[in-house]
């Protein structure tokens, strides 16, 4: 029975190990941050999940699998939020995702791949324009352009909060 | 063998981070590596056996030293634009340091030694008599409380005294006209309140922490826990949820009287703990004398002491950091 | 346990339970009110503590109830009796003298923590005196530096600020030498109780392990100490500081951290590390005699009055330097006396200024013209502190300056140096408080400088004068300090 | 633990050089207190290095725990315990004294704020 246990326990770790070296090598390879979040958030949530189910099934009957599984569900919740407060608020700083064509990601030239399309032909990819013109209307929807700092902020914000 | 290469891998990562920390202009740069450096440090503890140190490292180190960075970088200017001043003096007596203690230390015990001084004169005293005369399983809460009561007394007024010093420095909210703008600050804090999932996923956190916090308050005889990780841990439950929703709501979950009179009463408490032995015929901080089984008087005694210390390391952090939340609206 | 025996105990735990209470007290002049009673109990505390004491016997008092290489052990001699009683007895007489110049610099807004800091500096130093664990040294360190980091920075002017940053990031390295050389004496002898390591170190194989300690403790605190090369973070903190603050700090806190070089350096490494007592010479002798003339030479040409004040305190603590470096019981002896003395005419001197600032509203010498005639007593007492620093007979300086003299006298022809710096720098004494009397009373005051109101307050001009008289009184009969610092330093040299 | 010998040591003397050398080196304010605390945080290097036994675990006194386990030493944790505190409130007010130079003197580098305090 236990043999079982172990052999589950240690291809759920290898798996873990696997995403998180694989988010750790996105990082490295990948060309500007948004990229490199995706990798390392994705993998990261992932990877623990199997780490900390590989050892769930090696802690047997004590308090320590109770313990596991109070910490996967905390990592469960927060590492997603995090990498999301992350993303927005380089998007809402302004940081520019990088186009396609700037990456300079070489095409082995014998493949069959035809050209990446440029951004915005094809009818799904908002065009760049668009993510900028986005993120722009966003702060400035958020920022009180012309409205008078006299008012006492905290009444000010009492009355965002009854909004 | 394989804590020999974990040892390996964070010591080197540790001198890695210090290292990139000197190097980086950018202040914010340099202010999350600090959190990086204490978390290493935390994890460096773990491995060395010291759970107690660990847990402290990382609430205190990582969390709190963290946002009190953050909270004065939001305060002045974000850039560290001046070049490193390339003068001799601190190399010289930075080298002159270091050459100094690696001459020292060439004949300090190997590390893990068994028969080193230090295990073999005052250390087996505490592990044999803890059982026997405090009964509690953390040898090392015991040793804090109660054989060393009067360091962690002398602890309790350190906090104490920082509390002081920034009420003192930041408390009196004068409008001062070439500090940070107003509206500047404001964009930056109204951000935060636009973050509609932290806020939903922090709001369903923080009463975990905190109750995480009570845990580790009163577990402290039994696991690694005790009064200063209780305050660090209960302390970043609440700010985080000021973080989230503005400090202004956070000093109204806990208001400016109750978070400075928590400090006074935790420092009250330990004091009085030790003048009630006093009364009762004893030493300073001798809880033996507090009921006629020394053990049970032992227990209650550390109980009241280390609650006494979370009461103020909670109020301390927490006015802190209104203090210097509050310091940059007017 | 009578009181009696409860004493050392209450003599810091008094002050700790009142600092909270002062935080919490928000009334008008309540919490000046709680820190004069806390500073005058531990004061009566300390002097009951010292009249037991007096015969020579050391008071051991384990707290907790245990043991003592296990518990932590308050260890009262003479000398720290004395040390006591001079830190609490300035803390109490700056705190009752400068009420009415705190309300004027320091203002109402942050009493109340601001008088839990001083409260808390004054425990602090006391704790530092008596216990007799090395590591509960270094938290008492912590809690008066930090204490004083917050009086100093509440001073008036913006350049407070900056030497408060200073002092935190010197009192903090300090410190955190401290800290090292207490870990390496860890490290070699197993123990943190001093009397336990003193006993243990005789047998430590491992001597660079204690060459290492003593190195970083006794750099550290001659950084907390001021001592001449690791000074420049003192004359800015005591110049931008509160008034009355730097009475306080002047006379105290410099001291307590040249305690902890003396009672670590001769109770631990004096007879177990060969030589030793020429590696201290080797250090101490060359830095005391450059803060001999520097301190004084800077002095000269200082014109700010709290500046100049500050620099000949750096000289003065060179004096201190130089008697810890004889090594003999005369040389010990007269160390201790000095630090008595020079904490008396130094609180005396800085009142006088106190009071100076406080009718003319800058303390520029060159403002200060006519100070002679508009206030006569306060300028008096000014007068005869110069004098004390010089040395004149009928001066606390004088008898400091003559045990110095005999130590030095053993010495042979080290000695003779010492005494020729010590008569020079004496003499270049003599001009800084000249050039102070010459501005005060043969200068008219300036035709446009603000008609000054007359003296200063009879609630300042009291405290003054009985700081002036107990060191006329002392410089008669100096049995007191005198008997207590040969005890101490027979203690420490292990020759009781 | 044979191999590791004195590495913690080394570490512990390289992050002193380190904070040290940006304690001095460096004029901003805030990059000397970052710079402070790695210099406190070394000193606990050394501390707990020094409680490590050969086969120890933590000194936590299980009722089950068989009568012959080795513990670590729990007198360095103590001091050390008590040390990060003293590193966090020497941070706090050094951070508060940061953030009142900033609005006093417009900036927080040392070498404008000498040369302001020059010409004053």
């Amino acid at each position: 029975m236990d043999l079982a246990l172990d052999i589950i326990s240690a291809v759920l770790l290898a798996a873990g190990t696997f995403f998180v070296f694989a988010g750790g090598v996105g990082v490295m390879r990948m060309p500007d941050f948004y990229t490199r979040m995706h990798a390392a958030s994705l993998t990261d949530t992932g990877g623990a999940a199997l780490i900390i189910a590989g050892l769930l099934l090696q802690g047997g009957l004590t308090l320590a699998p109770v313990k596991l599984l109070a910490i996967f569900l905390f990592l469960f919740l927060t590492s997603p939020t995090a990498s999301y407060a992350l993303v927005n608020a380089a998007l809402l700083s302004g940081l520019k995702p990088k186009a396609r064509n700037e990456t300079g990601l070489s095409l082995p030239e014998g493949d069959a791949v035809k050209p990446a399309p440029k951004l915005g032909e094809r009818g799904t990819n908002k065009p760049d324009e668009d993510i900028r013109k986005a993120a722009a209307k966003t702060v400035a929807k958020r920022t009180p352009a012309k409205k008078p700092a006299a008012k006492k902020p905290a009444a000010k914000k009492k009355a965002a909060k009854k909004s | 063998m394989m804590t020999i290469v974990f040892s390996l891998f964070l010591l080197t990562m540790l001198v890695l981070v210090a290292v990139a920390i000197l190097r980086t202009d950018n202040l914010f740069t340099a202010v999350m590596l600090s959190g990086i450096f204490s978390l290493l440090m935390a994890a460096n503890f773990f491995v060395l056996d010291a759970a107690d140190v660990a847990l402290t490292e990382a609430v205190i180190g990582a969390g709190i030293s963290t946002v009190l960075f953050l909270g004065a970088l939001a305060l002045t200017a974000e850039k560290d634009r001046s070049p490193p001043v390339g003068s001799w003096v601190p190399l010289i007596s930075a080298s002159a340091l270091g050459a100094v203690i690696i001459y020292g230390v060439l004949q300090a015990p190997r590390l893990g030694d068994p028969n080193a001084v230090v295990h073999n004169h005052v250390a087996p005293w505490y592990l044999e008599k803890t059982p026997e005369l405090i009964d509690v399983p953390n040898v090392v809460t015991a040793v804090l409380a109660s054989f060393r009561g009067y360091d962690t007394l002398g602890e309790v007024f350190v906090v104490f005294i920082a509390c002081m010093g920034v009420m003192a420095l930041l408390g009196r909210v004068r409008p001062r006209r070439d500090s940070i703008k107003l509206t500047e600050y404001e964009e930056r804090s109204r951000n935060l309140r636009h973050h509609l999932i932290p806020r939903i996923v922090g709001k369903m956190l923080v009463p975990f922490i905190v109750l995480f916090g009570l845990y580790v308050q009163f577990h402290g005889d039994f696991g690694p826990g005790g009064g200063f990780q209780a305050g660090g841990l209960i302390a970043a439950g609440v700010i985080l949820y000021s973080l989230l929703e503005g400090d202004w709501r956070g000093r109204e979950l806990v208001p400016e009287w109750f978070s400075s009179l928590l400090v006074a009463l935790g420092a009250l408490l330990y004091a009085g703990v030790g003048v009630a032995c006093m009364l009762k015929g004893g030493h300073f901080l001798n809880y033996s004398v507090l009921f006629e089984d020394p053990i049970k008087g032992q227990h209650v005694g550390i109980l009241l002491v280390e609650l006494g210390v979370g009461m103020t390391v909670t109020g301390v952090m927490i006015t802190v950091f209104h203090a210097f939340a509050r310091r940059g609206v007017r | 346990m009578t009181l009696h025996d409860q004493l050392p105990a209450l003599l810091v735990a008094v002050p700790l339970f009142t600092a909270p209470i002062a935080y919490l007290l928000r009334a008008h002049g309540l919490p000046w009110a709680a820190a004069v009673a806390a500073t005058v109990t531990a004061f009566i505390i300390a002097c009951s503590l010292a009249a037991t004491v007096y015969g020579g016997e050391t008071i051991i008092y384990e707290m907790g109830g245990w043991p003592a290489p296990y518990g932590i052990v308050l260890h009262i001699d003479a000398l720290s009796a004395l040390i006591a009683m001079l830190v609490t007895g300035s803390s109490a007489a700056a705190l009752i003298f400068g009420a009415k110049s705190l309300a004027d610099e320091v203002g109402e807004e942050i009493a109340p923590s601001f008088f839990a800091a001083w409260i808390l500096c004054t425990a602090g130093l006391t704790g530092m005196v008596i216990t007799g664990d090395a590591f509960n040294i270094f938290v008492f360190m912590e809690i008066s530096s930090l204490s004083t980091y917050i009086l100093v920075s509440a001073g008036p002017d913006r350049r407070a600020l900056v030497a408060t940053y200073r002092y935190i990031i010197m009192g903090t390295i300090g410190a955190t030498f401290y800290l090292i050389g207490v870990g390496f004496l860890y490290m070699a002898t197993g123990s943190l109780n001093t009397v336990d390591i003193a006993a243990r170190v005789g047998d430590v194989t491992e001597v660079r392990l204690l060459l290492v300690a003593a190195g970083f403790i006794t750099v550290g605190m001659a950084l907390k100490a001021a001592v001449f090369p690791l000074h420049s973070w003192m004359p800015n903190a005591y110049t931008f500081a509160p008034n009355v603050v730097t009475v306080f700090i002047a006379a105290a806190s410099a001291k307590v951290s040249l305690y902890v070089l003396m009672r670590i350096d001769y109770a631990i490494f004096y007879k177990n590390i060969p030589n030793h007592e020429l590696q201290l010479a080797l250090l101490l002798i060359p830095m005391g005699i450059l803060a001999l003339f520097a301190g004084s030479m800077l002095a000269i040409y200082e014109k700010n009055l709290k500046r100049l004040l500050a620099y000949s305190s750096v000289a003065q603590v060179g004096y201190i330097a130089l008697g810890i470096a004889m090594a003999s019981v005369s040389g010990l002896t007269a160390a201790i006396v000095h630090m008595f003395n020079h904490g008396l005419i130094k609180g005396g001197m800085f009142m006088a200024v106190a009071c100076l600032a406080l009718r003319y509203r800058t303390v520029n010498i060159a403002n200060l013209a006519g100070a002679g005639r508009a206030m006569p007593w306060t300028m008096a007492a000014f007068v005869i502190g110069g004098l004390g620093l010089i040395g004149v007979p009928l001066t606390p300086g004088f008898i400091s300056k003559w045990y110095l003299v005999l130590g030095a006298m053993e010495k042979g022809w080290l000695g003779a140096v010492l005494v020729a710096a010590i008569l020079l720098s004496s003499l270049l004494a003599v001009i800084y408080v000249w050039k102070v009397v010459e501005v005060a009373y043969f200068k008219e005051p300036r035709a446009n400088a603000t008609p000054v109101e007359g003296e200063a307050p009879l609630v300042m001009l009291i405290p003054t004068w009985i700081v002036v008289l107990a060191g006329l009184w002392i410089a008669i009969d100096s049995s007191l300090p005198v008997t207590m610092a040969t005890l101490g330093a027979e203690t420490l040299l292990g020759a009781r | 633990m044979e191999l590791l010998g004195l590495y913690n040591y080394f570490v512990f003397a390289v992050l002193l050089m380190v904070g040290l050398y940006c304690i001095l080196a460096r004029t901003n304010i805030i990059k000397s207190l970052i710079g402070l605390s790695i210099f406190q945080g070394a000193v606990f290097l050394l501390y707990i290095s020094m409680d490590k036994i050969d086969g120890g675990t933590g000194p936590i006194i299980l009722e089950g725990a068989p009568a012959d386990t080795i513990y670590a030493n729990p007198l360095p944790q103590v001091l050390i315990l008590t040390a990060i505190v003293v590193g966090i409130s020497t941070t706090a007010l050094g951070l508060a004294v940061a953030v009142r130079i900033r609005e006093a003197y417009g900036t927080i580098e040392e070498d404008k704020i000498q040369e302001m305090d020059r010409e004053q």
